[in-house]
Order: structure tokens, then C-alpha cells, then sequence
């Protein structure tokens, strides 16, 4: 099993997530967060003063998976959440030592 | 002192508490909008509104004033007031466009749009009505503007919606409506109860005369009408949304409660309250139906305003034959007519020209970031995380 | 024109204007609940506070108006001004209930016992006194309405908070209180300005004339002798906040204005400035012991309406002797008890049976997701994230 | 009744009515304040509004009135009404400061300071214009205070922000300006739009008489010039920072129309409404100017009261010859001077003794924290998550 | 060293706190996040047009903890977060590489 | 590859951001969060309440980097994220098994 975590641009989720679907996956936990890379801020204005928003708004998708749907689910990701100007984010894949469904107890395989 | 010199303070003095009550309608649609548009674009909404009033200020009483009503001959208050009572009017027929383009259209253009509004269109038109023109020798009927105000910024505000197009994903590619919920009730709350409160220097000064006893009488009427029809709009609309949709959508119950003022309007003085309970029960049924039709004509109205001044301005119209027997239907529909196809035709063929000329919508990028960011440099929240996506 | 015609209309354009005053007051109680409540409740609170207004007014006019006063002979103004400044009064009488049980009341259950209040209970008791009845010959003072309107409110609220018990979460296992902060102190200070700024009608307009020069006189005692109570009923408050809990406590500051309010009302016409400040200052050290003492008592009322309206009220009452020499304690008291009892009685009983008939508190669910979601379908601030839970 | 008094009756009314605006005001200024300061220093600030207002109308009802104007023979009006419009004022000149000082002065200095100018710096500099003392005898001109009152007010502002220094942050170690937006742009603009409202109060109540032609044609005057300067004040400075700087700031066309509002005050009755509007336009111009120039200078004034009430309320007075045959530059040159050497010297050497004494800045961790944390025990919104840190 | 990663219902955390207590847990961060899974959003309403709010709040909380606890926790948290119903949520396991404690400098199994 | 999670206060960011600058660390993302520990909510008041925050706010950091950069980037986010009170935070490190950069495809080694 491994946990995929990927940042992606906000505008990018419903591809993404159709994405996902139709590759079978059909779960994931998304947070709003804010990344910094080579991407500039906004330069905005307030009251005759510049001010630089350095973070950008993205979004942090986790997905766990069994093993051998890695790699297509992370090309789904690529592909989909692609615009091809800088900030588009990255994909990292962990390796999951375990996983639990906790409404029904079951483990592993069983609970993603 | 003689009685008619202290008539004259009173009668100037209940104009100009009228007219600053018709000004503070100002930031009632300011609130208003910005309660029904998403954050990203609420910025820019308290810009257009602020920056309407400014203009059609400015412009009307530079020019509009004259062009409307020429140098009427004023003895029973002093014209300075009679001029700021009717000034304040402009600014509320333009704020009905603000409203119904929000979250797409081009500031610039907005405010180019809104010069010829403010400076030529409306006058022109109200000098065949109020201006004592053909309308008014006509026998068309319409105390405080539920037309001539009303449903005239709502032509203008229909025609620009048409041009403009609905907002970028407010209609999915299967044809059906997308909800895309305001931002901020508590805002779009209070606009309502200051447009309520403010309307009440819209049709009760609109008797232009306070002191004798029946001017008293009348505004008196006026002012239990306005409010009668107000609370039954929204009670009008809560029947409706409670039963259909088994929830009390409170943006509908606040377009209802408009949709009584609205209504009232054009004959706010005479009706028994239990008729002016009935219009406005009427309207608010009305202004919920007319919402949700106009969502499925794909019409893109974020706030509701052409259902609520529009539809329902006509309807106000319509219904003053039950209480002013000098009234026809005929001559209501027809000055109605007037109204509307003069306002509607002239402002298509503006915006027409200004989405030729400059272009009316913002980019599609700018559209999707939101008006705060491209147009004004700030957020109206900037230190509120939002979801941008969902 | 003859100089009474114009005292005419100039008494009933000040009733007008004190009248849409009052109605602002709609406003109020709506920004001070909907920010005092939590966020997943605000479009709910605000749904109740615009119905109620609504539904107030509604029954009022066709109903209540006339089983208070009958077909009074009114010569010094026009009849419709005195029907709109009486039918203000009652939405506000509604509004301190929606305060008290918020964030947990069913809004079909609320707004059937609205119906009820507005349409009869208030006006039965308000005929007792105001409608010239026993309690007026018995020679209860109420100049306008400390006890008639703000306690006859709290004490159908305090029935109600009794009847449908404290928020979840609100008292801890340990019997200890949970503190539950409001969402939004912006909204709930802007509603207690619109508070203050209506009171000027609420208790200016209770004069009913304007005309004549001791009127006149009267009228501007009460303007600012409300004024200075409230501004010294908010210094009580911060003193003791400060001087408690070192904190000074916004929502408390705020209870405090509106006590200063509710206290003066009863009189406002009579006391000096001095007496006036010293009544205020008063009231607004006894509004915080009391929400401190009622919330240790496990009666649950999320922004302090019992307290600033009931028993800030009867404070009211019992000290207009000081400055009314024909008022007396025992009379007061007598007042006081008789409304209370009317109203809580009645009220107690009325949300019982709705209690067992159609119930009258929303799932224990609905209440962890809130109002908003469950009766109104959408929430307030939509696009914001809120802390769930913490 | 005889026809003076009702003449009477009216005149009270009318300043009643005025002074009721006024006290809308401070709403007004806690909204726009609240809107322009980070959410953490939000409920802190509230609470100073309330508090000042609170202190100043206490203070000025016991001793300023007396002090400034001794025991006045008034005729026209009953007194209490004229007492409570003059109270009104000295909240105003407070709350200028209150906006200045935001978000690092204590809550506890604050107050002191209150005590001090409402009840002995403003109630002394007032005597001398519009106490009848020597500056009115030596021919200063100043209608409704542009100097008296928003000069004055922003004279102790710039007093407080030199002892108090800058807000953490706010210049860069390269000497550079970082931008600190407020937290809720739609409060500031209805802060504004109130603002806007109770001006007609402010500058309509200042003839003090309506009774006779003559008052009736100037208080109809000052509300049209008055809303012409508001609304050619938004359009000045949005044609700068349009220009300038290609984004439609909001706060600073809404400090354009305060703008155009402060510098029509010291002369609203007399210019033609052409000359209001370039009054107004002028002063938007002027303050968008003035803001970014004291940014520079590194007097950090969040809101840009000491523009808005300072640089402008100069202006205003000094064009009032425009318009005024018997004003010269000379004479209301020495009479700003004198008004503002006076505040200002007096409230230097006040905060530099509570500066030592007491301390009047916040800890640093404080400051970093917010006022809301440290000094009132509440978020001003609790439930949403902000941006600590960006 | 094991990093637990654990997304629960939002009405469960002060269960779940308490559990956390008893097994000898006293620390843990807490993200708000979005899930999107086999539980179906509500519906909500607005002018008449239904709309979906497809992510559901969840709270996702981040475990670090000593190897030989790991079972013990993974299951008080299942227990305490459990309500039966569908999106009670996932429990995740990755083994740790690394910790330290900023305030101290301690590293490892210490740092926890 | 490894991730780095470090909590810290938020009033750290900009001293944390300049060192992980220093050491040639360009890219993070950064998601707000809530921490519970040894160090104490604050008090606040409410109406003659008092209520504890328990949950106090904290910025957490992920930061992709290369295994042989990973020492000198925990030790210059552990060195400036201190101020050595309690409620410092905590760094975990993670080993990443992929890693792909969503603009260009580029994979692992390249993508970071
Ligand atoms: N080393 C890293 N560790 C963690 N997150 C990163 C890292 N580098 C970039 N990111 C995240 O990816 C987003 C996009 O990265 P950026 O460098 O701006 O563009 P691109 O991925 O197109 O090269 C950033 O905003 C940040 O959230
Ligand atoms: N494959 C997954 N990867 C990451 N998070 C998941 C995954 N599947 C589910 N989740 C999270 O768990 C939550 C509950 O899952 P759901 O399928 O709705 O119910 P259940 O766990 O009861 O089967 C989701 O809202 C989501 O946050
Ligand atoms: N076991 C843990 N797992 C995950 N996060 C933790 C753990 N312990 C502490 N934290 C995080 O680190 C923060 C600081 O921890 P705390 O115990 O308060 O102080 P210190 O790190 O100085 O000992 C907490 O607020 C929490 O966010």
C-alpha cells in the first residue's frame, strides 16, 4: 500500500478527481494549503502599497492505494492536474505500513 | 413668522429626511450584493456600488435634474431639497444593474455604463412621467417609481445581463442550474432591513408635500402600506420556499420582502392595508417564481434584481387600478410599455457597443480569481482562508 | 392652511419618523443575535428575526392593534401613524425571544408561537395599560414600555428557555459553564448602535405629540436622557469587567448600553441627566451579575435577553418613583408582577403544548450541524472554513 | 397653540433628529474602523468605540457643555435638544483618534486620553469659536467643524501616533512600506455609507434653526452640497488611484468621500453646488495624496484619519473664502493654527505623560497576539481560521 | 518510530482525545481537512437550486509515536472514532525515519 | 527522497523560511494546523466563562528534499524555529518512495 500526496492548483480538483475516478479510485482527503516554489506571488495593492502574497493558495490531496494502482494513479494526477505553467505542484508516493477502516475494523488491502 | 414660511421648513425638512433615508438605500444594495456574491468578488461589488451612487450624484445634479424636469417653479419647499430628493432616486435604478452584473462585468465598463444611465437615460424617461410629459398626460399612474425607478433599472439590467452572458459555471454542461451561493447572509440581511427602512423616505416622500391634513393622511397611509407589503413579501415567499422546497431559504425571503416594496410602490397611499397586505403577499409569491424561471432561461441574476425590480416593478404597476380609480389597466400596461422598451432597447444597443468598443467581461482567468484581486488590489477578506474550489 | 392642520402634520411625521426608527430596530436585534450565535446557526437566527418582524407586523395591523385599543378617537395625528408606531413596538416584544433560544428552538415551532404573542398576548396585556385598561386606572407608569414591551418579552422568553433547556454542550458534566463565543462581534456591535439609534424613536415617539412646547421640552429630555443611559449603562459593564475578570468583555459592554436602555424607558422623561447617568451605570452593573447569575442557574440564553429585558425591566419599573412622583414601589411592583405573570403563564403554557404537539427542539443532530443546514439549506458563510470542533 | 411654538416643537425636532444622525455616526466610524484593522485587534478597537462614545457623552453632558458654552439663553429650541446635538460633536473629534492609534495603543491609555479631550481639551478649544469666545469675535469661520471638531480630532491623533510609534511590521528594515490591509472591506464601507448618512446631521443640524424661509433654503443647501462633496470626493480618488496606480482601491476612494465630506464642513451652506463638487473633488485628490505621503514619513495611521480629518479638515477651512465674503485665508489660517497648536500640544504632553507613566503601547508578544486575545478575552471571530502568518 | 495519520468524523475528536489519553498519547496535531469517499454529501439548497457539498469535513490528526504502541493506538483510535455509519474514516501507518524536538534538540525516539 | 514535516509556531515562518533559504531549500508547502502537547491553551473569557483554547495553533511545514541534504535542513529548521519555551514543535522526517513534478513529468531525483 502506499499514500500519495499531491499538490495541485485549486482550479485543477474536478479534473483531478474525475481523473481518479475513472482510474477506480474512488477516496481522498483534501487540505487547503499554501506552497511556495518557483512560482511568484501576486503583487497586490493596498492603500498606495505593494504587498506580496509569497504563499499561493494550493491543494493537498492524499490518496492511499494498493501497491500495483501506483503508477497509474499517479499518471492520472500528472495528467489531469497539468496546466503547464510553473506552480503546478508535485506528487510524492510513501510507502503505507498499514491501514485501518475504522468503521468496520477491517485492515490493510481491505480498508482503502 | 407666517404659517406658510414655517410650512415651508417642515415640508423642506420632511423632504430632505426623506431623501437622506432614500441615500442610506445606497448601502443597503451595497450590502445587499455584497452578502450574494462570492468573496472573491466582493470587493469589487462595494466599488461599483459606492463609485454608481458618486456618479449618478454628480451627474444628475449637474445635468439630469434639468434635463428632467427643466426649472419647475417650486414654492412649497426649497428646491435644493426637492433636487437631492430626486437625485437619490437615479442612484437607486442604477444600483438594480450593479446587482443583476455582478461577479463578470468590467468595472470601466460598469462606470461608462453608468454615466449614460444616470445622465441621459433615466431623465429622458422620467421626464415624460414625473417631468409632467406624455406619459403623465397620458394617464399613466406611478406614485414612487415601481416603473419609472424600478422596472426601468431592471430593463437597463436585463438587457446587460443578455450581453454579458451568465458567470462561468453557473450552468453545467447538462443544462441545469448550478447553486452558487453567497457569501455572507448576515450582510445581504442587513442591506435588506436598510433598503426596507430607507424605502420609507422612498414612497412616503415621494408625496412631495407634508403639511395640510390629507398630505399628512396620505404619507401616513403610505408609510403602514410599505411596511404592510413588505412584511407579507417576505411572508409570501417563505410560504412558497417552505413548501416546495421544505427549507427557508432566507435569500429568498429577503427578495420577497423587496418584492413588497417593490410592488407597493406605484400606489402606496391609497390601498386599505388588507390590499396592501394582499400585493404584497402577491409579489412575494411572484418574485420566488420569477427567480427560479429566470435561473432556467439561463438569465444569470445573482442577486435576484430584474425578478424583484423588474417582474415585480411590473406587476406593481399592473395591480394600481384595484386601488386608484383614475387608472386603467390599459394605460398602466401601456406607459409600462414605454418605460420598459425605452430603457431596454437604449441599453442594449449601449452595452452592445461598449462589449464591441472596450469589451463588458472580464478575462476568463480574472473571472475565475475574482474581481478583488484583477480589478481592486485587495480582498474584502483577506485574512479569511476560503475555498476556492469545491 | 390653520396652525392646528399644520401641528397635524407635523405630529404625525414625527410619529412617522420615530415609528421607522423603531422598525430599524428589526435590524438591530437581527446584526446583535446573528452575531452572538455561532456560525452554523446565523442563517437561522436571521430567517427568525426577519419573519418575526414580519409576521408581527402582520397580525398587529390586521388583528392586534385593535383588540389593544379599540377604535380610539384620534384628532392630533393621523390614525395610520399611531397604528405603524404601535405595531414597532410588538416585533420588538418578539425579538427578545428569538435571542433567548437560539441556536436550538425549531423555526416552525418559533414561529407559531409568534403568531400567538403578536397576535394576542402582547396586545391583551398592553390593553391592560396602554389601552387605557386596569392596570392605567390602577396607576402603573410605563412611560414607554420597560415592563409592556422589554419584560413581557423576557418573561415569554425565559418560559421558553425552561421549556426547551440549554444548548448541548453548554453546562458540562462537572456542572460547570462552557463558554459558547459568538461568531461575529462587528455584527453584534453594529446591532446594539442600531438598537441605540432606534431607541431615540422607541422612547422619543412615546410622547405621541410633538406639537406645543412642553411636549417639545418632553421629548428632548427623553432623547437625552436614553442617550446617557445607555452610554453610562455600557461604563457599569466595563467597570465591572474590568475589575472582575480584567477583560473587557465586548458582549458585556454591549448588554450593558442596551440595559441602560431598557432601564431609562420606563421614564425617560422625568429624571435629570444626572439621575438618568446614575440609572444607566446601575443597570449596567446589574445586566452582568444577572447573565452571570442566570448562566450558574443553567438558563441557557445565548445573548443575555432575560437579563437586559427582563430583569433590567423590572429595575426599570421600580425605579420610576425616583423621579415620578405619582408612581409609587407597591404600584409598580403590582404592574410589574401582573405582566410577568400574564406573560410567562400563558407563554409557559403555550410552549408546553407545542412542546408535546409538534415538539419544539431541533435533533440532537440538526443542533451538531446547525440550523443553517438543517431549516435554511444553506449557511451563512458559506465559503468560509469554521473550527467544527475545538 | 401659537405659531413660535410650533415654530418651536419643530426646531427641537429638527436638532433632535440631527443629533440622533450624529450619534449614527459612531457606528459609522466602529465599522469602518473595525473593517480597516486586522481581525486580531477587531474586537479591541469595538470596544474603544463604544467606550468613547459612551465616555464622551457622559462627560460632556456633566461638565464639556458647561465649559464650552456656559448657561446659553436658547430660545428656538428646547435645550436638552441643543445639549445632546453639541454632545454628539465631541464623540466625533475621539473617534479620529481611536482610528489612528489602532491595533498596538492600551485599551487603558486610550480611556484616560477619552476622559481627557471630551471632557476638557475639546470643551476649551470649542468655547473659543463656537462659545462665542475670541476666535469667533476675531472672525474664524467654521460652519460645522471641519476645524473645530475633525481638525481638532486629528491634531491629538497625530499627537498619539508620534509618542506611540509605528504598528510592528509596518516599515521594513530597507525603510520600505509593507502593506497591512484591514480584515473586512464590506464593514468599512458601510462604516463609510453610515458615515456618510449622519453627516447630514452633522452639517444639516449645524444652522440650528429650521423655523423661516430663510433656514429651510440653507439646511437644503448643506445637504446638497454636502452629499455633492461626498460623492465628487469617492470620484477624486478614484481617478488617482485608477490612474496611479490601475487598481480601483476601496479604501481609498471610501477616505476620498469622508474626504470630500470633512472639507465641505467648515462651509456647507454657502458654495453652488459646482463648487461643492470641486470642493469634493479637490479633497478626494488630497487625501490619497496626503495618505501615501504620511506612509512615507513613516506615521503609520491605519485607517488615514489624520488625512481624512486633518489634512482635509485644513483644506476646508481655508477654501470656506471661496464661498464666504467674510472669511479671509489670513483669518482662518490663525485660526487653524491656533486650533491645532492647541490640541496638539496639549495632547503631545498628555500621551508623553501616560507614555511614562502608565505606558500607552502594548507588549510586544501582545501586539504580535492581537488586542482582542490580551485586552477583551474574544476573537472578534472566533470560529474562523485567519492567517496568522504570511 | 511510527507517524499515525488518522481522518475522523469532526463530532469524534474528544472521544478520540480521551482514548489518545488513556493509551499514554499526549500529543498530536490536528488538520482540518475535506474527504471525499463512499459517504455522500448532503444536499443543500439555495434559491432553488439544489446543490451538492461533495467534501465532507474531516479532521485528520498526525500521531507520532514509539513502534511498540503502535497497535495499541491504532486501536483506541478505531474504537473511539467508530459511530458505525458510513465515513467514519481511515486510519494510516508510516514508519518514521527521523524526529526531533525543536525546543531541545532531543532527536528520535525521545523527541516524541 | 525524503519528506520533512516540522511543526512549528507560526510567529517562526519567516526566521524558518530565510534558513531553509540558506541552505538552498526552495520549495515547501505550508498548512495550518492545530497542536496539543505539554504547552498549556490560553485562557480566554467570555461572558463570565472562561474557556480554554486546547488546541493551539501551528503552521506545519512539508518539504521535499534530497536524502543527502536531509541532516543540514532538519538542523536549520530545528535551529530557527526555536525560541526554547514550550510548544516549540516537532520535526519528522519520512522516506519517500517517488516523486514526480506535476508541470514538466520530471520524476524523483529531478522533480524535487
Ligand atoms: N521541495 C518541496 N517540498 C514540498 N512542496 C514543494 C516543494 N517544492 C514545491 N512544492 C510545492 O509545489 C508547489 C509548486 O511548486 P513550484 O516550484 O512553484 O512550481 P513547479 O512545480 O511548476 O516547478 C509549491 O507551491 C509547493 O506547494
Ligand atoms: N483511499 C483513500 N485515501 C485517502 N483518504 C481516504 C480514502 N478513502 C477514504 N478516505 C477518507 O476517509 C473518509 C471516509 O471514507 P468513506 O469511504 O466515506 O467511509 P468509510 O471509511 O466509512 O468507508 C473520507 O471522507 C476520506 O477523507
Ligand atoms: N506525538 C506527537 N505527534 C504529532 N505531533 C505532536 C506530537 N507531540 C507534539 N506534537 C506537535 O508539536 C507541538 C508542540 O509540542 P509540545 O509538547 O506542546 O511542546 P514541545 O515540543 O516543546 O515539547 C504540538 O502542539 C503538536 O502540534
Amino acid at each position: 500500500m502506499q499514500l500519495i500526496i499531491a499538490i495541485i492548483k485549486p482550479a485543477r480538483l474536478p479534473e483531478v478527481r474525475d481523473a481518479l475516478h475513472e482510474v477506480g479510485c474512488n477516496g481522498l482527503t483534501v487540505t487547503e494549503v499554501k506552497g511556495f516554489g518557483q512560482q511568484k506571488g501576486l503583487d497586490e495593492l493596498y492603500r498606495g502599497a505593494t504587498y506580496r502574497a509569497e504563499f499561493l493558495p494550493k491543494l493537498r490531496l492524499d490518496i492511499a492505494i494498493h501497491q500495483e494502482q501506483s503508477e497509474r494513479v499517479v499518471e492520472a494526477i500528472q495528467k489531469s492536474a497539468q496546466t503547464g505553467k510553473t506552480g503546478d505542484g508535485k506528487i510524492f508516493v510513501i510507502d503505507l505500513a498499514h491501514a485501518v477502516r475504522i468503521r468496520t475494523g477491517e485492515v490493510d488491502e481491505q480498508a482503502i | 413668522m407666517t404659517i406658510t414660511e414655517l410650512a415651508f421648513s417642515l415640508d423642506t425638512f420632511y423632504l430632505l429626511m426623506s431623501a437622506a433615508l432614500v441615500m442610506w438605500m445606497a448601502a443597503g444594495f451595497s450590502m445587499l450584493e455584497a452578502g450574494l456574491v462570492r468573496s472573491k468578488n466582493t470587493t469589487e461589488i462595494l466599488v461599483k456600488n459606492v463609485m454608481l451612487y458618486a456618479i449618478a450624484c454628480t451627474l444628475y445634479l449637474l445635468f439630469g435634474y434639468h434635463l428632467m424636469y427643466g426649472t419647475p417653479d417650486i414654492t412649497t419647499h426649497a428646491k435644493p431639497a426637492d433636487i437631492f430628493f430626486q437625485m437619490v432616486f437615479v442612484a437607486t435604478a442604477m444600483s438594480i444593474v450593479s446587482g443583476a452584473v455582478a461577479e463578470r462585468m468590467k468595472l470601466s465598463s460598469f462606470l461608462i455604463f453608468c454615466v449614460l444611465l444616470t445622465g441621459v437615460l433615466y431623465p429622458i424617461q422620467g421626464s415624460w412621467s414625473w417631468g409632467g410629459g406624455f406619459l403623465n398626460e397620458f394617464g399613466f399612474s406611478d406614485f414612487a417609481g415601481s416603473g419609472i425607478v424600478h422596472m426601468a433599472g431592471a430593463a437597463a439590467a436585463l438587457a446587460a445581463v443578455i450581453v454579458l452572458g451568465p458567470r462561468k459555471g453557473k450552468y453545467r454542461s447538462d443544462g441545469s442550474v448550478q447553486a452558487i451561493p453567497g457569501a455572507n447572509m448576515p450582510l445581504a440581511t442587513l442591506g435588506t432591513f436598510i433598503l426596507w427602512m430607507g424605502w420609507f423616505g422612498f414612497n412616503g416622500g415621494s408625496q412631495l408635500q407634508l403639511s395640510g391634513a390629507g398630505n399628512a393622511e396620505a404619507i401616513a397611509n403610505v408609510f403602514i402600506n410599505t411596511n404592510a407589503a413588505a412584511a407579507t413579501g417576505a411572508i409570501g415567499a417563505f410560504l412558497i420556499v417552505r413548501f416546495v422546497w421544505k427549507k427557508a431559504d432566507l435569500t429568498m425571503i429577503l427578495n420577497g420582502a423587496l418584492a413588497g416594496l417593490v410592488a407597493i410602490t406605484a400606489a402606496p397611499d391609497a390601498p386599505t392595508p388588507a390590499l396592501a397586505c394582499l400585493i404584497g403577499l402577491v409579489a412575494g409569491a411572484i418574485v420566488v417564481l420569477s427567480i427560479v424561471g429566470l435561473d432556467r432561461a439561463k438569465i444569470d441574476d445573482p442577486v435576484g434584481a430584474i425578478s424583484v425590480h423588474g417582474v415585480v416593478g411590473l406587476f406593481g404597476l399592473l395591480v394600481v387600478p384595484l386601488s386608484n380609480s383614475d387608472a386603467t389597466l390599459v394605460k398602466q400596461l401601456a406607459g409600462a410599455g414605454t418605460i420598459f422598451g425605452w430603457m431596454f432597447v437604449t441599453s442594449f444597443v449601449a452595452w452592445w457597443i461598449l462589449k464591441v468598443v472596450t469589451g463588458i467581461r472580464v478575462s476568463e482567468e480574472d473571472e475565475y480569481r475574482g474581481g478583488d484581486i484583477s480589478d481592486c488590489g485587495v480582498e474584502a477578506y483577506p485574512e479569511f482562508i476560503t475555498h476556492k474550489q469545491d
